[in-house]
C-alpha cells in the first residue's frame, strides 16, 4: 500500500529554465558572473526587460517599492553590454528600458522642485507600477500552469461507442459558422498584411476549381467548351482569367495539334 | 501491490483509450512493479465482474481489451446524439473556409495563412464528409495536392454556387446586423465582467 | 424507471462524450420517461459514490458534468504513452494569464504589461487550442481585436468558472509606502506564497 501511495502522489518536477551542456539549470546564478556559454541560454530565459529587472531586484532581496536606482541601472547595463559582446540578438525593448532607467536616474539627481504640488511624484513610481503589474501576471502564469490541465494531469474518459448507427446524424455546421471562421482567419492575416479578398477574385478562384473539376472527369477538355453564352462577356473573362491562372501555376497545359485548330486543356504531363 | 490498485489503474487506462489495449501494453503501466500477465488478467476479470449489468462492458478483441457501451444502451444514447450534434472545431472550420474561398489551395498555403500546422485528421474528416476533394497537384517540388470544395459541400451549406459565398465585407455586415447571435455562444462575457469587478 | 437503470444510461452517456454534458442534456436521454432534474441528480450522486476511491472522478464544470481520470492516476497512465505532454512556455502562459484575467484585452495591452512583443505564433496556438477567441473589435484606430477566454479554456484547465482562477497579487502603491512595510513587502498574498513553497 505504501508503495502505491508514494507513486500516486503527483510528482512535482522542479522547473529547469535552461539546459547548458545537457545539465538543467533550475536556479538563476547567484552573482553576476555567468559562465560565458551559459549566458545566452540564461538571457533567453528572460521574458523581456521587465523580467530581467525583476530578477535583478529579487536576487538581491531589494524592496521593489524602494529600488536603489543607481545600483540597478548599473547592473542592468552590464547585462546589456554582455549580451552585446556575445552578439546576442538584443530585442529593442531591452535598450528602451536602459534608456528609461537612465532617465529616472538623472531625474532623481535633480533637486526637488520647491512646490508641493502632487506632481513631484517619485520618478520611480511608473517603473515600480509596471514592475509590480508584470510580476503579478508572472505569478498568475505560474498559477495557471499549476492548475490541473487536460492531457497533462488528467484525461477525459472515452469509452468506445459504435458510431455506425449514429452516422445518419453527423455533426452539423451552419454556413454562418463557416463565414465567421473565415472572417477570423482573415482578420489574423490582416494583422500581417492588409489584403482583402474581393468578389472578383473569388469568382476567378472558384472558376479555377470548375475548370480543374472538369479536367478530373475527362482528362482533356475542349477550350471552347468552357465558355457559355449565358454567362456573357464577364463570365468569359472570368473563365479566361482562371485558365491563365492555372497555366501560371502549371496546373494544366494547353495543347493545339494544328495551327488555328482546336485548343485543348490537359493535365500537366509531369503529374500523369 | 494490491489487486485493487492494479485494477484501478488498468481501468483508468482502458477508460481513456477508445482503442483496444493488449495485456502486454497494460503491463507497461507498471514499469517498476514486478507484475506478470497473470496479475493483469486477474484485474481484468475483476473489472468484468464490476461491469456486469452496467451500461458499459469490457470487450475482448484480437488486439486487446476495449471498454465500450453495451448494445442494450445504444438506443438510449441515440437520443442524446440526435439532439446534440457535435460542434466542429474552430481549426476545422477555418480550414474549410480557406478551402472554400481560396480554392484551389494546398495544405501548405492553408498553414501559411493560419500560422499553424493543419492536422491530417482535419483533412481526412473534410474528405470523408465529401466536402473537400483533391482537384489536382501543383507542379512544384513535393507535388502538393490542390484542394477544392465539392458539390456536396454546396448542397450541405445550402449554396447554389460558390459565387453565393458572401465577400469578406459582407460577412462583417452580417455580424453588425445580428450582433446578439455572435455573443451568446458562450457565457464568458458575463463571467468576465464579474471577474473584473473582483479585480478593481 | 429504476434509479439503477438511469444511472447506467447516464454513466454510459458521460463515458462516450468528450465534452461536459449538462443535466438538461442528460434529460434528453429519456424522452419518453417522465424524469426530472432531480432524478438525474440522484443518479449523478450515486455515480459519484461508485467512483469513490477509484482512479476516476465526476467533475462538475460550468457546462455540465465530465468523467475524467483523477490526478493521482496520471503518473501511471503516462507510462503508456511515449510522448510526455508538452510544456507550455512562459511567454505563452503569461499571455494566457493576461487574457484570462484582463479580458477583453487587445494584443497591444498584453505587450504593454509584458514589456515585449507577443509573437503571432502564441496567439495562433491559443486560438488553435480554442482557449482564446476574438470577442469583438475595439472602436479605436486599427480596430484591434479584443481577446477573451473560451468555455474550452475553462474545461481544459478544470475550472467551473473564471472565478475559480487563483487570485491576483495586489499592487502596492509607492505613495503609501510605510517604513514597516519594508520587511514583508516581498511576501505576496498567502495563497501565492504557499504555492511558492511547493515549488522549492
Amino acid at each position: 500500500m505504501s508503495d502505491i501511495e508514494h507513486k500516486l502522489i503527483p510528482q512535482q518536477h522542479e522547473m529547469s529554465f535552461a539546459l547548458v551542456e545537457g545539465k538543467p539549470f533550475t536556479k538563476m546564478p547567484v552573482d553576476l558572473y555567468i559562465p560565458p556559454d551559459a549566458l545566452e541560454v540564461i538571457l533567453e530565459a528572460f521574458e523581456g526587460p521587465l523580467d530581467l529587472l525583476l530578477y535583478l531586484i529579487r536576487r538581491q532581496n531589494l524592496n521593489i517599492l524602494d529600488i536603489p536606482i543607481l545600483d540597478i541601472t548599473q547592473q542592468y547595463v552590464k547585462y546589456i553590454e554582455l549580451m552585446h559582446q556575445l552578439n546576442f540578438e538584443l530585442a529593442a525593448e531591452y535598450l528602451v528600458m536602459a534608456a528609461m532607467l537612465a532617465e529616472i536616474k538623472s531625474r532623481m539627481l535633480l533637486p526637488k522642485p520647491q512646490s508641493e504640488d502632487e506632481e513631484d511624484e517619485d520618478p520611480r513610481a511608473e517603473l515600480v507600477r509596471r514592475l509590480q503589474e508584470y510580476e503579478r501576471f508572472k505569478q498568475a502564469a505560474e498559477d495557471i500552469d499549476e492548475l490541473p490541465r487536460l492531457g497533462r494531469d488528467f484525461q477525459v474518459l472515452s469509452a468506445y461507442v459504435d458510431v455506425s448507427q449514429f452516422q445518419a446524424d453527423d455533426s452539423q455546421v451552419e454556413l454562418r459558422d463557416l463565414l465567421m471562421a473565415f472572417k477570423d482567419v482573415m482578420a489574423r492575416v490582416d494583422l500581417k498584411a492588409s489584403h482583402a479578398i474581393e468578389r472578383e477574385r473569388l469568382s476567378v478562384r472558384s472558376r479555377m476549381s470548375v475548370v480543374l473539376n472538369s479536367l478530373l472527369k475527362t482528362k482533356t477538355v475542349r477550350f471552347g467548351s468552357l465558355f457559355t453564352k449565358a454567362e456573357g462577356k464577364q463570365g468569359a473573362l472570368v473563365t479566361f482569367l482562371a485558365v491563365l491562372e492555372l497555366l501560371k501555376a502549371q496546373s494544366l497545359e494547353l495543347v493545339q495539334n494544328t495551327p488555328f485548330g482546336e485548343i485543348y486543356l490537359t493535365q500537366p504531363k509531369s503529374i500523369n | 501491490m494490491e489487486i485493487k490498485e492494479i485494477k484501478n489503474i488498468v481501468e483508468a487506462a482502458l477508460m481513456v483509450s477508445d482503442q483496444p489495449i493488449s495485456i502486454k501494453q497494460l503491463l507497461l503501466l507498471f514499469p517498476e512493479q514486478e507484475l506478470t500477465a497473470n496479475d493483469i488478467n486477474r484485474a481484468i476479470n475483476a473489472l468484468e465482474n464490476d461491469y456486469h449489468g452496467r451500461g458499459i462492458e469490457l470487450k475482448k478483441l484480437a488486439s486487446g481489451y476495449r471498454l465500450q457501451t453495451s448494445e442494450s444502451i445504444q438506443p438510449w444514447l441515440l437520443n442524446l446524439w440526435q439532439q446534440k450534434p457535435k460542434k466542429l472545431s474552430r481549426a476545422l472550420l477555418e480550414t474549410l473556409a480557406l478551402i472554400a474561398y481560396r480554392q484551389p489551395i494546398t495544405r501548405g498555403e492553408i498553414e501559411d495563412v493560419r500560422g499553424v500546422a493543419v492536422s491530417s485528421k482535419i483533412i481526412h474528416y473534410l474528405m470523408d464528409r465529401e466536402w473537400v476533394r483533391v482537384l489536382g497537384y501543383r507542379d512544384v517540388p513535393g507535388k502538393p495536392a490542390m484542394l477544392g470544395t465539392t458539390q456536396i459541400f454546396l448542397d450541405d451549406f445550402n449554396l447554389a454556387s460558390l459565387q453565393e459565398l458572401p465577400s469578406l465585407a459582407e460577412i462583417k455586415d452580417i455580424e453588425t446586423l445580428e450582433p446578439e447571435l455572435f455573443f451568446d455562444i458562450d457565457q464568458t462575457p458575463t463571467a468576465t465582467h464579474s471577474k473584473d469587478e473582483l479585480n478593481e
